[in-house]
């Protein structure tokens, strides 16, 4: 049937923009955690210490 | 009634996340002037902003003749006199005009008589009827100034008032200054003008990242020494 | 209170002065609402019968797109020389300059608007003068201007200040634009007054509630 | 994040995750095709949701904006972007399954009616929310100009959706509300609201999240330099 086409279409764009969206949350995501590693190993802070933190630490020193 | 024209408690200011200003106490007597020295993005300028309404401090306080500034801003302000190196006039309007404009939103009676006044102290009464686009910048500057004095105010801010101006010019507007800088006019001057702070202020503050670095009186300050001082606290010379 | 009406019109003086100067304004915008009108008529086949239903969607295409280029000028105004910092130190509330740049914006887009319109009206034929459509325009120019006012405000913060007036300003004023139209094609039909009720019931509301919102927010618009 | 903070992140997610398939299932399976539109008529079980959150994400940066300005928090514009921005997406969304819907009920992509334009309206409102952000750089000005933004924009939406209401009308919507729809399809538009919503929640927390943790780098950047 000629509908079938158009749900077809509606739920593949849907879809196609959702996971868009949380491609690209997940991508910032991860480059940023990248760069968070980064400024962890210059500052030579343990890694397992979360941002805030280093934060802190950073302007009290 | 408290001695203090100005006093400055605990002030911190942040763009975002970025402190302009931390933790700035100052207290400013009736009729003292303060110079505050300091590199470019110390914080001078919006420490006068906040002072002068115009910035919002994201902490702290602000008090102006003992009255909470935030409390009723228009009613400070009335008391507020600024010049800063942007003139604030309509480059379009006349002297007078511009004069006028000021003088009407400062609610001043006998509007006419003190236009004259302010004219005649800064000493351009040939110009009155001129536009201000056609004045050098230094005549600018002291249209700036009477401006600034259209509704006498008891406290005035000095925001590096001397920048972009030629020599020349800035020896005739320290001269126009220094007539305004009378003994019960409260002053708050910024400036990088190590010469020129150190004539006209009382005491100087020396401002660096958002803090206050160093505080003396005149009489405390070895004048021949300054540039050493001040180059020591910010690590850069004047 | 009293103080204040008196610096609002301080305010517009001023404003009226520095455009019977420069002539910045009301003369680039009123060419450019014109050459709108013109460029319209050639895009329609100049046929009686369509240029009927089409007419009041070419005035009001020409007069809020000239609204924005004047809005554009607004604040602009205030820009050079710090001068929006000296309005801000001027000892009164936050909202009297934005009655004082609201009331030029108003007036400035009015000017404009009695030279566009009989124009407009010869064009098609009609009689140069219907009061309704008189009462259309002064509420529609309101509902611009209160919020382009407060965006004119606003856009001077940012880049791409150009460009992002229009932007911002052209989807909130969608309602105004609508009814404009609506109403104006009552009255160029001759149409009883009842049919355009509903329209400017919405400009009104509009107006209203773009007032007391944009003199409440203003402060916010320009402290730093 | 903190470690009751991740396990609510995961319950959402399973949450989520639950809702979705169950609303798939439902929307596919279980319902009945309607039988005057069609298969199609299918394509109304998500974008109905769409377009609820959609509005509730615009609602949400409504709120955020007005509690900036008034405790002048960042957190709060922080919210309200990551709100926007799914609201953006979202709307988009709605306006893309809604003009095909259009073409396969009316034979048309695109009909100036009620809804549909009020919609669009609304999508060009947060868009230039968005590019307004885009051209601020100072945080605190930018967060101040965009509560501005927030609370003007969506006070004109009544105004908006009775404007075009008035102006034309040829939506289907109204008859959800007027007992034509199917119990069965009822149950399935209610699955489908309740897991968009739970997956709004979850997109801005984690877009809220990002946000933050991208200022604290920038900060711990800045503070380098120094």
């Amino acid at each position: 049937m000629d509908n079938l086409g158009y749900l077809f279409a509606a739920y593949t764009i849907i879809w196609a923009f959702v996971f868009g969206y949380v491609f690209f949350l997940y991508y910032k995501q991860r480059k940023l955690r990248q760069q968070m590693d980064l400024l962890k190993d210059s500052i030579g802070e343990q890694p397992n210490k979360d941002v805030a933190k280093v934060n802190t630490d950073d302007n009290a020193g | 009634m408290t001695t203090w024209a100005i006093e400055v408690e605990a002030l911190s200011k942040s763009f975002g996340n970025n402190r302009a200003l931390s933790d700035i106490d100052l207290k400013v007597g009736r009729g003292e002037h303060v110079t505050v020295f300091g590199p470019n993005g110390a914080g001078k300028t919006t420490l006068v902003r906040i002072l002068s309404t115009l910035s919002k401090p994201s902490t702290g306080m602000v008090r102006m003749d003992g009255e909470d500034i935030r409390s009723d801003p228009a009613k400070i302000r009335r008391r507020i006199g600024m010049v800063s190196h942007e003139t604030f006039l309509y480059d379009d309007l006349t002297v007078y005009e511009n004069l006028k404009f000021y003088g009407k939103m400062y609610g001043i009676p006998s509007l006419e008589e003190h236009i004259h006044e302010v004219v005649s102290q800064v000493k351009l009464e040939s110009r009155l009827y001129d536009r201000v686009g056609i004045l050098s910048h230094g005549m600018q500057q002291r249209v700036s100034i009477a401006r600034a004095m259209i509704h006498s105010p008891s406290v005035m801010f000095l925001d590096e008032p001397e920048v972009g101006l030629d020599p020349r010019a800035v020896i005739m507007l320290r001269d126009v200054l220094e007539s305004i800088n009378t003994p019960e006019r409260t002053v708050v001057m910024t400036t990088h003008n190590l010469k020129q702070g150190l004539e006209m202020g009382d005491r100087v503050v020396i401002l660096n990242r958002g803090k206050i670095v160093y505080q003396a009186s005149k009489g405390d300050i070895d004048m021949a020494n300054f540039p050493e001082v001040y180059e020591h606290y910010t690590g850069t010379a004047e | 209170m009293k103080g204040s009406v008196g610096k609002i019109f301080t305010i517009f003086w001023k404003d009226i002065l520095l455009e019977i100067r420069t002539k910045e304004i009301i003369t680039s915008v009123l060419v450019f609402a014109l050459l709108v009108l013109v460029i319209f008529n050639f895009a329609f086949e100049p046929e009686t019968a369509t240029m009927g239903l089409v007419a009041p969607g070419i005035l009001w295409v020409a007069f809020t797109f000239a609204g924005v280029l004047g809005l554009n000028r607004v604040f602009a105004i205030e820009r050079g020389n710090s001068r929006l910092a000296g309005l801000l130190l001027c000892p009164v509330d936050h909202m009297v300059i934005y009655w004082g740049k609201l009331l030029g914006s108003f007036t400035f887009m009015l000017a404009i608007e009695i030279v566009v319109t009989p124009i407009f009206l010869a064009l098609l034929n009609l009689p140069l003068l219907l009061p309704r459509l008189i009462l259309i325009i002064v509420l529609a120019t309101l509902g611009f201007t209160s919020v382009g006012t407060l965006f004119s405000a606003l856009a001077i913060n940012i880049r791409a200040r150009d460009i992002m007036l229009p932007i911002l300003f052209l989807p909130i004023v969608v309602p105004v634009v609508i009814a404009a139209v609506e109403a104006t094609v009552v009255v160029l039909q001759g149409d009883p007054w009842g049919d355009m009720l509903t329209w400017l019931q919405i400009m009104i509301a509009f107006d209203i509630i773009y007032l007391v919102v944009s003199t409440l927010v203003f402060q916010y618009v320009v402290e730093a | 994040m903190d470690g009751r903070g991740a396990l609510r992140h995961y319950i959402l997610v399973g949450l989520g995750f639950a809702l979705m398939v169950a609303a798939l299932y439902m929307v596919f399976i279980y319902v009945p095709t309607d039988k005057n539109t069609g298969a199609v008529q299918r394509i109304f079980y998500f974008h109905v949701p769409l377009a609820w959150i959609g509005f509730l994400a615009f609602f949400v940066v409504f709120v955020c904006s007005i509690l900036y300005l008034t405790k002048r928090d960042i957190k709060w514009d922080v919210i309200a972007t990551a709100s926007a921005e799914v609201g953006v997406v979202f709307t988009s969304l709605v306006l893309l399954t809604g003009s095909i819907w259009a073409k396969a009920a009316w034979g048309i992509w695109w009909t100036w009616d009620a809804r549909l334009t009020a919609t669009l309206v609304l999508w060009f409102t947060y868009v230039a929310y968005l590019l307004v952000r885009h051209y601020v750089t100072e945080d605190s000005q930018r967060a101040r100009l965009s509560a501005v933004l927030g609370i003007v924009g969506f006070i004109d939406v009544p105004i908006v959706a009775l404007a075009v209401m008035l102006w034309r009308t040829q939506h289907p919507g109204a008859m959800i509300f007027e007992g034509g729809l199917a119990p069965s399809m009822l149950a399935t538009l209610i699955v489908c609201i309740a897991a968009f919503t739970v997956f709004y929640i979850i997109l801005v927390t984690q877009s809220t999240r990002l946000k933050n943790m991208e200022t604290d780098i920038r900060d711990i950047k800045n503070s380098k330099i120094d």
